[in-house]
């Protein structure tokens, strides 16, 4: 079974088995925000606790149920951000996407040219652990199951944002 | 009745000479949508090399015999299910096309507010969501059958949910459970509160023998591409006074008699609801689908997946046990090839991915099921499904790859 | 721009080796359908016999295949239209079902009583009997662009008719008089009104280069079948804020988000739009036509029909002089290949049926364009039209096949 | 072209050419319907008088528009119930159809055992000239236009017989 073990590396199948920051946060002060995919059926359920005045993830807490990938992706996700500054998380958030984005969108053409958009991304972003995600865009299907953390943060942001101003 | 001879059988698919990672295919997803054999392929192929044309409105030949071939389709799928009528069958894309049919034409001229439609806990989205849209639409009041702890419907306040009914919608066949549902008296409860009864038969009809009138049923909706014919096309059955009664659905050429700039006036069923050209090499290949069932016949279909479908549980149970959930009912009298299943805390679409390696095709995920996952209990599960085609090395097959999925996730 | 080599070209269609009669078929009924080359019919069995599987849904590799190939053909479809985004695409069954997506999702949410929609005495059915069911239900006010006497719009009072419009619902090209009406003005005077603009590219976009960008449409409708593509499957192009604005049209499996006892969320777009199982074959081959339409290109396309229409108005004034009456422009510019004519006294019924004594395959009727044929003052016409695979010898052909039916009627 | 002369038999084309009884007739006291061949825009006029106290068919005019064989099949069917009384123009229609069934309703199986029924419902009725429309059961696309008029007299009667109960 030669290309599974491209996809479930063992860190992630550490993260599904332990995920980290599992739980609920108070809201608010914390922002809830619930991620579903249509196609499967997985789903995130992310706690965000954003600090106003230093504009820092205070804390994270995830819950929701899904396959490893999607929740392997999650934990290693609220280990990522937890503590960081929004505009690294904003980063962050878009590096990881550009890691995925050559095949994320299946309607999105060939992806042909995307190729320096990436490098733009990455430059200067340590993914850290969540390269260990790369394995996944062999697996065009389960893209979405490692995105779905990402998107749902990207949307508590956006929220959070728009709750502020 | 002869029985089947699957290893004969499976030379007439030529998908199942794929294959996938140096395996051969061992396609387990026939509740999803079925494989083709080369009697409906070549039917298609045969309608596009000779005779193909728009139907109805041709005088010349070819237009004449796509013509006569759209029509005798439509008469194969109504014998198929004994259908009094063939004017009764209107081709839609798909099953769910024929149920919103019934939702926009029937329940929006004969629903108010404050009438009920009753449904059950298993059904699929696409009889589940038109309603919805209703209800929200016309404030229509929406009930539910629940599900006993035996997979099947817990019928015990039946009445009660049908007191004030217009319409109970519900599956012959679940698609996620395998539960059959016994229609007849289910029928009879609704038409004694003056409720009509459309039944969802996508999974029912290509594996039991079908019969409209012993149902007793007002609407049945099925697709096509799940009882081995193509996609992009469907059957709405009904009653001809019913589908002489109800509005138009979709407008458009084919399906008027007369249009003038003030209006028109419709067609008579079943063309007026078959608005635009329709799908006329793919009802060819419908009809071509249900005379390759017919010559096999449908309880010798049935009786191959009654045996396939118990030494598929049985064989589940042995080499698992408690490692394995079953969602469905145990027995195989009253339930269909459709096995899902929860397996030893591991996701069902790794599961799914696992069994990949080995060529083996399952679906994972939540089968268009989501009120039933919930009640379940469960994000999603693991289902194989059976249909003619397969035998038991498919199922040893299906063991064997859940296996070294369980090696892979161990603790 | 190379010319297209049209020996070698109907050598693609394996139907055009078909005899009737004994002889071989002349067809010269693109108009209502388009014959299917090779290439669309084995990117179709390729799918059949080696990745089918429903979509979206299974992870396994099969599915993924299918899947991976279904959206491919929506990038196609979208790039054949110079659409912006392929979300842009809803798969529908035609384009008669495209037109009616509009009409019950966009309209009936944003249309009151009092509202008008624009449309012209040359609609077909397909573009006119939605609004007139809209019309009926709602109160909404339907007006007509009238005929001009060359057979084009009479655009004298557009800015009347588009006061206070919500909607203009108008033809890129006629299918009765070959017509080519120019979007681009129509757009800007109907976006000045605040209108929106659906257009029927049925007959365009198989014939000439389409770029809905161009044309500042809101909404544009075409069918498979027409373009060399399978029945079963048509699309609807609009741009994506509209589609995500809109409300969800047919509901059930893929168009759903989550699905609740008490309610559901929809999908993004284009899923929302596509409930339950969609054409997917359909959609494959969908994609393999507009290849093969690319491939050679649509500028050599329209400049051989414009050449070999021109020929055939030629020959049939120069043969039959006043025994010919055509119903559509004179000049080859701004018209397709749509000849209409009345002949000789003969109705077009009678000419079609001895035409097809010698294999020439030709419409006879009213063309679902029962509104248009009033205007023109007759019941029916006989309706040659050209595509790609058609030659100077096919004109020929129906040029004597149109002689013999002279002579057999001769009073 | 051999087939061609068992569709257009002379006698249909001479009623084609020189179609009877075409006209209208003020209504009441005669009975105007309308037919329409969807598929083709065929239109038959009939214009049915009825005298109550006989039941017979006073008088008969037609109008509309339509191919050879719809026209022609028109005026066959108005020269043959003039002055008819109406049991025998219900057996006349019968017959017609009787002799078109096999192939009109091509949704109707493959005729099998229709036979009889067919024997029964021509048993006595002389159709005369209208025999000549049979050529156009080879042609199934032409049977509605064959039709099309004796299914309208038949809505004719139907509606008369209502305006009377
Ligand atoms: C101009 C025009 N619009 C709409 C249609 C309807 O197309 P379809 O029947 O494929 O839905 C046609 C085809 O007949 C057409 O010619
Ligand atoms: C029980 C049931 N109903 C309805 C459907 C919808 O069928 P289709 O997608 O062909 O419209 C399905 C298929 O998934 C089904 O299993």
């Amino acid at each position: 079974m030669a290309g599974l073990e491209d996809l479930y590396r063992e860190i992630i199948l550490d993260h599904y088995r332990s995920p980290r920051n599992r739980g609920e946060l108070p809201v608010p002060p914390a922002h809830k925000v619930e991620g579903f995919n249509p196609l499967c059926g997985d789903e995130v359920v992310l706690y965000l606790d954003v600090d106003p005045e230093s504009d820092m993830v205070r804390d994270v807490k995830i819950a929701g149920q899904g396959c490893s990938i999607s929740q392997a992706s999650t934990s290693m996700m609220s280990a990522a951000v937890k503590g960081r500054p929004l505009a690294e998380v904003r980063q962050l958030i878009r590096a990881f996407k550009a890691l995925m984005s050559i095949h994320e969108s299946k309607l999105e053409g060939d992806g042909e040219g995307d190729g320096s958009d990436l490098a733009a991304e990455l430059a200067g972003v340590r993914l850290g652990d969540l390269e260990a995600l790369q394995g996944v865009v062999k697996f065009p299907v389960r893209i979405k199951c490692a995105t779905l953390a990402w998107n749902t943060l990207q949307q508590a942001l956006d929220e959070t944002a728009q709750a502020q101003a | 009745m002869t029985a089947l001879d699957i290893a004969k059988l499976k030379r007439d698919f030529p998908i199942l000479e794929r294959k996938v990672n140096g395996k051969r295919l061992v396609y387990l997803d026939s509740a999803s949508s079925a494989q083709k054999p080369l009697a409906v392929l070549n039917a298609m192929d045969e309608c596009h090399r000779n005779y193909y044309a728009n139907i109805h409105r041709g005088v010349y030949t070819i237009a004449e015999e796509a013509t006569a071939a759209f029509e005798a389709a439509r008469r194969k799928v109504a014998q198929f299910v004994n259908a009094p009528r063939a004017e009764e069958i209107i081709f839609t894309r798909n099953a769910t096309e024929a149920i919103n049919l019934v939702a926009y034409s029937w329940a929006r001229a004969n629903l108010r507010a404050g009438d009920a439609i009753v449904l059950s806990h298993m059904e699929h989205h696409s009889n589940v969501v038109p309603w919805q849209m209703l209800a929200a639409e016309r404030g229509v009041e929406l009930r539910w059958i629940p599900l006993a702890p035996d997979f099947r419907l817990d019928l015990s306040n039946l009445d009660a949910l049908l007191d004030g009914a217009r319409l109970l919608a519900i599956s012959a066949m679940s698609n996620v459970l395998g539960t059959i549902n016994d229609i007849r008296p289910l029928a009879d409860a609704a038409h004694a509160h003056g409720a009509l009864v459309l039944v969802d038969a996508c999974q029912y009809v290509p594996h039991v023998a079908t019969d409209v009138q012993q149902w007793d049923a007002d609407f049945i909706a099925f697709s096509s591409h799940k009882l081995l014919g193509p996609t992009g096309i469907g059957a709405l059955w009904s009653r001809l006074e019913l589908l002489e009664a109800m509005p138009p659905f979709l407008g458009g050429g084919e399906m008027i008699r007369d249009v003038r700039l003030d209006g028109f006036t419709t067609n008579d069923v079943p063309w007026k609801f078959e608005a635009g050209t329709p799908a006329i090499v793919e009802a060819v290949g419908f009809g071509a689908a249900v005379d390759y069932l017919s010559a096999l016949g449908m309880d010798a279909v049935r009786a191959h997946e009654v045996s396939l479908t118990g030494y598929a549980l049985e064989a589940l149970r042995d080499r698992f046990g408690e490692s394995l959930t079953i969602y469905g009912p145990t027995g195989v009298d009253r339930r269909g090839g459709a096995v899902s299943f929860l397996f030893d805390g591991i996701h069902a679409h790794d599961v799914s991915q696992v069994l990949d390696e080995d060529a083996v095709c399952v679906r994972a995920g939540h089968h268009c099921a989501k009120p039933l996952m919930r009640q379940l209990g469960v994000p999603a599960t693991t289902r194989a499904s059976f249909y003619l085609y397969n035998d038991e090395a498919d199922v040893d097959a299906l063991v064997e790859a859940l296996a070294k999925a369980q090696k892979f996730f161990a603790v």
